[in-house]
């Protein structure tokens, strides 16, 4: 199968037990040039070290402000089929489930009027169509919307698409309906994901337990993450079964065959809390010290299960380093009940969202937001209060914004009286 | 009606979002969703969920390349067409999962998928090193350092046995972000590889004033390295290069300022980050090789570099120990000593929080 | 030749320094200099140092107050002369430690101390509270929050069965400072008082430019709060209040800048700092209570509060366990249980490193 | 004994367990009238609940910049005697022992030109001698450095008088010569502590071993700290009466009783590193693995002590908040050897200073310059390499000043090649 132009070095990438990205799309370059062209273009920068795409461009859909990333050659003198090579960004179903049909249909369409290339998926979660031209992108869109009932993702100064975990799905872990919840969100926010109105990109990621499966405390502005209040649930047979050796501990993570739990050694002596006591015959957990961070949960996932109070704990401002530095999201709400038709979630969005368009600044995520006027503004701004919870130290530095409204008189000051009591 | 090119207004629809996920939910999902039991992993790579119905659901999880194409997706529907009734997912690191409730399909499925050469390789379960989350690179983006499907591929042929084994002290998890932007979990991760430049980009006066808005791009600048200045006829910028961390940020505001080179763009890996709540809080990825040059096409030494931190952590870290929480417990002084990376001076932080990060105690290892 | 006040340079002496240590070394310090083998504590306050040579020497440690007259340096040099061969010591955290070798005094010594009412209280050994670490306040300094000698007496007063006693999980250790310059090490304290200022200062405008350097004093505001202003004929400066966190470093500058007030100023408690590398590393001390106004002669409030934190963490704390210790395993949410203290916004870090300090775990308790 | 100024609040002072200083400035007061106004200031204040002194006032001795505090009452008209109150420091003997000689000698001169009041000792390890006038201040001066051989101490942009723990001289696990070191570097840097040449204060601390009990991690610019390199010695035979019950654990300090010592539970759990273990008749430490933190060795006096090759850690840094928020030390020598004539320490420190005063703005610390240009700045200037034991964790912000040196042509840039391989 001669191809257009030679690859020398990406052909060493075809070599090795990992599946070849270089193989996949050589065999759909064999009948669409633009795949050709994108080989012959990543080979000159493994050549010549440097990246060959001009930057950014911007194109979209009519009446959308994102979902779509320009792309265009460098060289397309030498590269004339990837001139243009314009991303679609495809909202995908929520924890990414399909049926073949779906599948088989985006395949039809992306074949037609696409390079044939994926990305499942791209970082955000979205289904992404890699490699178009201009012309093609409002009949793409047609069709994903009258044919598919699909839609585009977020792009942009815009909510991005939000993303879960398996979930209920398939996790017996989950504390939430991470999937209601990310169709919730981004149902009743679709003007907001596809019409920029905010400083910058807005992120949830729901995950359905700590074990955080979706990496929501680390890539979203609002991270949603199932917790409970009440008691892990506890089979002492089980954990008997466990120490007994009858059992797989961590469900096979550390391999499938059963062996002895040394309980002490791989559950006690490793929760954080130290909050568990096993006497040979029972498990004591003394719940009030737990701080549900799963690993017990994990090792012994036949003997202890989360509780039945289940919610959300909301931790908001996580973000990759530009402009201020990575963050973590921080606590913002340590338990909220996230029921249909999620009411007092919306609410708190909404109050963010107004306080984070008021004061951000261009390119300002919410998270640096929060770290320039300080948690405590945000907290306001939602009407919540201020709670342990919410940090993990009270601040040891003494440069505190005492509130004038505490003080006796406020702010103001007599001088002359100061200068009688005091010469100068 | 088809799309009419001249009339993209007519039946137009939009904000319809995504299809409701449960059209997409297997029968045996719908019918057990909420009532999972437990689960096990039966051998690397398949798993079981047991429902308090009684019910079970057999997962088996097949490496991919993320950059997939149509043929290939083609190629996943006809399995799963054959084996899941149909359905087929994706996790949230890219790896693709046949489900089925019927165990006797399970090992043909098992079978099939082995026959077909380097595909679909079956593992990233448990205690092993499952798929890496990355980003465009040299394939679709403008702003990259490197490429990233081709170092993925290279890591992970050189990690393969990680991939299909749980033999591991715990998940390893690595993510690849081809510029600072870091599109993905690339500040958390248990290793994690970053392309990174090296060189100031430089000023195209001439195109400046053109492309750009000028007080943007100053703003963007997180180091207040970027001025006005005005050269011959043209406002254009002047950056201050003993400031410049090489963010790129001003690059991504303005085309007119070229950061990309090959001598000064490369990799710095990070390690012993983490996401999940488990045993210890989530944290960030720490400098732990500040440079690698670009050695394509199979980055050799970025490949051994990452071979001796796995090595190390596989024969050092006690078992549920992710690679952060092993170098924690043995001190970064022996981090270094054992792996064998060099500390230079670009590991002590000099930014923004760098004394949080400084040493405030005589306790370490001699 | 006496001092001749018309001839200050004649005979002048500078630059020699203090005296040599040693030469007020007691004989059996020096002949166990380096040579001591272990130590123990008798009773509290009561010390025994065993030398590899045999010999041994007894401590007995007195609290006193800071602030001393020559009446009772005098006291204390009749004690040392009778006991103590004449040698006498400070502490660290100004107790004084009589030293004796001769062991058949030891009991003689300790009931003359006993004998003389309060001036002389055996402890601060062990597991106790010992002196407290303060500062001048408004006997001496010019820039005080609050009182300093006062605050101590009236809180060692409350806690003084601890400092007779070792009855505590670990030492605690409090300091007193009377305004942010901290001199002392109030920062890393298990319990540090503090005065604070809660007023943004004023301004003099008509002594500004004849008491201050503009510059200097506005150079001196870590949040760039103050900016030069023509006032009438004079030069002075304008002060952003919404900026003012209340430092006080301006009128360190600048004495037409006065910031202390009787309503705006009081006291704030902080818990859980640390200096020993024993165990865990030093750390600073964080805030518990934002603000207690002052209440002189025997400020109440602050004294009950301190007393909350002492006696929570002496029913909850375990052997070993400094305040610091004991929160970090209780976790915060419980301390402002278990006290009684009141969560406030003030807790919340908003200055330069806040977001270090923020939860990004879901680790917490309910 | 009827004093001039009624104090009813202070008075409430005199009451209490505590020693009282209202009681013992009272019996100084009834002959000194300094105190009397020094009493009736106070009570002012506490009415008031305002301090009333003037602000400094720049008052010394003949060709000292430093170790004279100067002190002006706001109320001169009220409390006459007090209108001059200055301090003066002078510098204690290292570790504060004394011969009952010198305090005598010491309280005559002070009863004589002073209020006869004093701090033992001030924060910083000073005797202080509180409140005279400024026509006494040469005289004292005078009779202090003829008559008693003693200096003045350290106050202004010097070197503030350093000061060390009891170290050697009673205590068994001092790793250094802590009196000795503190001597050297005072009397070696005479001219930095009297003349200010710093862009400001800067501070010596010296503890003997990691317990540092002159707080020296927390409150100097340079703390230097003893530890060793070996192991820690340990008598077996003394573990075993500890864990039998026959000795007093931790010395006492958790009570004077003997009782049995729960060596996993007090000891080996405690220990940070985890790197002990007793089989019931041994105590194995891995000393490869053991951090020095003295844990082990408080608990245990009689049956461990630090190892014998024996030198300091040296950390830089510490300071109170005033500007940039406080800090601790950070280690900057990971191992030093202390021994006399300490030229290695005298070549360090002297780099360091002279880093600071060229690069250190009015009134900056050497610990903020440190955080200003960066621990490697400091470290490049005192000739230092850098060490995985100078830091708590590598950086985590990719915000990398990588060297030119380091880069192939360095950060030239040939764009006209540049825009031959990539169009615009
Ligand atoms: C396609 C995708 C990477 C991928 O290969 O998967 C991507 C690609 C780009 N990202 Fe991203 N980001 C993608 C997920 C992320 C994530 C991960 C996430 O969402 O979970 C992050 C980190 C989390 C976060 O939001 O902080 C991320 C952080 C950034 C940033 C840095 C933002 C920051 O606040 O630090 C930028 C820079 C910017 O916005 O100017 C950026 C900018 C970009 C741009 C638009 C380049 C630019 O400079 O304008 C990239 C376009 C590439 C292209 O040619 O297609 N991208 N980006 C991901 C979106 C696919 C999807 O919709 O599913
Ligand atoms: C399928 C997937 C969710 C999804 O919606 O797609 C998933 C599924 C499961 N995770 Fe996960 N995790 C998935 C991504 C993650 C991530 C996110 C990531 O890596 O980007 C994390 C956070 C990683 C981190 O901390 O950096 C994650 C941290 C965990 C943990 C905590 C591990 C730890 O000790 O730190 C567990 C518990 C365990 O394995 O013991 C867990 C456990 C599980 C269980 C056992 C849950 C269950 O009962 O079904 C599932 C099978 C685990 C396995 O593969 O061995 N899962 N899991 C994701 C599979 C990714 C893949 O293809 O490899
Ligand atoms: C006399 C003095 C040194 C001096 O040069 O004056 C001293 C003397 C001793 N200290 Fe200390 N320490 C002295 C201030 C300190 C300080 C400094 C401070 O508090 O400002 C510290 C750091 C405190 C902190 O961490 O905040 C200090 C932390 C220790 C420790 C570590 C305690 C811990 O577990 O954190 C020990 C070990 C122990 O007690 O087990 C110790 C142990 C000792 C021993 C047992 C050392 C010995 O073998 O002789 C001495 C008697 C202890 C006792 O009082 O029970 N010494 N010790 C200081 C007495 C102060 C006072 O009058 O109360
Ligand atoms: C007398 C003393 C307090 C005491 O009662 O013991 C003291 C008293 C003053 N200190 Fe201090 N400092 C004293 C030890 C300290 C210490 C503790 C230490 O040295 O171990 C510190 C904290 C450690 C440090 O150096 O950071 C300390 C940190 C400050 C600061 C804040 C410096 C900073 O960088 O944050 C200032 C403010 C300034 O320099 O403008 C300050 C300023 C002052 C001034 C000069 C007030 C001023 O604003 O100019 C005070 C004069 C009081 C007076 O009227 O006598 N003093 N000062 C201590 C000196 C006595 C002695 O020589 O032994
Ligand atoms: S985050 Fe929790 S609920 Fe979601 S898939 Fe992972 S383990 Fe299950
Ligand atoms: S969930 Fe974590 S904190 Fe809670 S008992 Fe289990 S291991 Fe301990
Ligand atoms: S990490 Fe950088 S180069 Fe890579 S896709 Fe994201 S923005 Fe582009
Ligand atoms: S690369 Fe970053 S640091 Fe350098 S000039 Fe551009 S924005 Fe500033
Ligand atoms: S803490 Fe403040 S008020 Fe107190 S002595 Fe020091 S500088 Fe003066
Ligand atoms: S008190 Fe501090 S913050 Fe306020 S104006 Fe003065 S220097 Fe600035
Ligand atoms: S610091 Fe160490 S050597 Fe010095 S007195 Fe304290 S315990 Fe002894
Ligand atoms: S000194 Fe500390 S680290 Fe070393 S063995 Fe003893 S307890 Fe462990």
């Amino acid at each position: 199968m001669a191809l257009k132009h030679k690859t020398p070095m990406l052909d060493e990438l075809e070599k090795g037990p990992w599946p070849s990205f270089v193989s996949d799309i050589k065999r759909v370059a064999a009948r669409k040039p633009m795949c050709e062209d994108l080989l012959g273009q990543l080979e000159l920068s493994y050549e010549q070290k440097e990246g060959h795409w001009k930057h950014g461009g911007i194109v979209g859909v009519f009446g959308y402000g994102g979902g779509v990333i320009g792309r265009y050659s460098d060289r397309p003198d030498l590269f004339p089929n990837v001139a243009h090579f314009h991303t679609m960004r495809v909202n995908q179903p929520a924890s990414k489930f399909y049926t073949t049909a779906m599948l088989r249909q985006l395949c039809d369409l992306w074949e037609k009027r696409g390079s044939g290339l994926l990305n499942l998926h791209g970082s955000t979660g979205d289904a992404v169509l890699l490699g178009t031209t201009t012309d093609q992108l409002e009949p793409i869109f047609y069709e994903l919307t009258h044919d598919m009932g699909m839609d585009l993702g977020g792009s942009g100064s815009n909510l991005r698409t939000p993303s879960g975990c398996v979930g209920r799905a398939r996790c017996e872990w989950s504390c939430l309906d991470t999937q209601d919840i990310i169709y919730d969100c981004t149902m009743k926010y679709q003007d907001e994901l596809h019409r920029p109105a905010f400083p910058y990109k807005y992120k949830f990621k729901c995950s359905g337990c700590p074990n955080d499966c979706v990496a929501a405390i680390a890539r979203s502005d609002c991270a949603i993450i199932g917790t409970w209040r009440d008691k892990i649930r506890i089979d002492q047979d089980a954990v008997r079964a466990y120490v007994g050796g009858e059992l797989v501990t961590n469900g096979g993570a550390h391999g499938t065959d059963k062996r002895v739990l040394d309980i002490q050694a791989e559950v006690i002596n490793l929760c954080p809390t130290k909050c568990m006591e096993f006497d040979g015959k029972n498990l004591k957990i003394w719940d009030e010290d737990c701080t549900r961070c799963m690993h017990c949960i994990n090792v012994m996932p036949r003997a202890l299960r989360p509780g039945t109070d289940v919610g959300a704990t909301i931790l908001c401002g996580a973000k990759a380093p530009i402009l201020e530095g990575a963050q973590l999201a921080s606590v913002v709400i340590p338990f909220i009940k996230m029921e249909p038709p999620y009411e007092e979630f919306h609410e708190f969005v909404e109050k963010l969202w107004d306080w984070w368009m008021e004061n951000g600044k261009n390119r300002e995520r919410s998270g640096e937001l929060i770290q320039r006027l300080g948690l405590n503004s945000l907290l306001q701004a939602c009407d919540l209060t201020p709670d342990p919870r919410m940090i993990k130290t009270p601040r040891y530095n003494p440069y505190i914004f005492y509130d004038p409204a505490d003080v006796p008189g406020g702010w103001e000051h007599d001088p002359v009286a100061f200068r009688k009591r005091h010469q100068a | 009606m088809p799309f009419d090119p001249n009339n993209i207004m007519q039946d137009r629809i939009t904000d319809i979002g995504p299809p409701k996920y449960d059209k997409s939910f297997p029968p045996f999902i719908k019918q057990n969703y909420g009532k999972w039991k437990y689960h096990e992993i039966l051998e690397p790579g398949v798993l079981v969920h047991v429902s308090e119905t009684g019910a079970e659901v057999f997962t088996v999880r097949v490496g991919t390349c993320r950059l997939v194409s149509v043929d290939l997706v083609r190629d996943v529907c006809d399995i799963a067409d054959k084996y899941c009734s149909g359905y087929v997912r994706w996790t949230t690191r890219n790896n693709i999962e046949f489900m089925l409730a019927d165990k006797a399909k399970l090992q043909p499925l098992i079978a099939d998928l082995r026959s077909r050469g380097n595909w679909f390789p079956i593992g990233g379960t448990g205690a092993s090193i499952t798929n890496i989350v990355h980003t465009q690179g040299w394939v679709h983006c403008h702003t990259p350092a490197i490429d990233a499907s081709g170092v993925v591929k290279a890591v992970m042929d050189e990690l393969f046995e990680y991939f299909g084994s749980m033999k591991l002290p715990a998940q390893v998890r690595i993510a690849l972000a081809c510029c600072l932007n870091m599109c993905g979990a690339v500040h958390c991760s248990d290793i994690a590889i970053l392309g990174v430049h090296r060189k100031p980009p430089f000023v195209e006066a001439d195109r400046v004033e053109k492309v750009c808005e000028i007080p943007l791009v100053i703003a963007a600048c997180p180091l207040a390295a970027i001025k006005p200045k005005k050269v011959g006829d043209h406002k254009a910028v002047e950056i201050n290069e003993k400031r410049c961390m090489f963010c790129g940020n001003c690059y991504t505001m303005c085309p007119a300022l070229p950061i990309a080179d090959q001598d000064g763009d490369g990799i710095a890996l990070w390690v012993g980050g983490k996401v999940s709540n488990s045993r210890t809080a989530p944290t960030f990825s720490k400098l732990a090789v500040p440079y690698i040059p670009n050695e394509p096409p199979r980055w050799p030494t970025t490949v051994n570099d990452i071979k001796k931190i796995v090595e190390a952590y596989a024969s050092g870290g006690r078992r549920y120990e992710r690679i952060g929480e092993w170098i924690e417990r043995i001190g970064w002084e022996r981090f270094f000593e054992r792996t064998g990376l060099e500390f230079r001076h670009e590991h002590i932080d000099d930014y923004r929080l760098a004394m949080t990060t400084w040493r405030t105690t005589t306790q370490f290892k001699f």
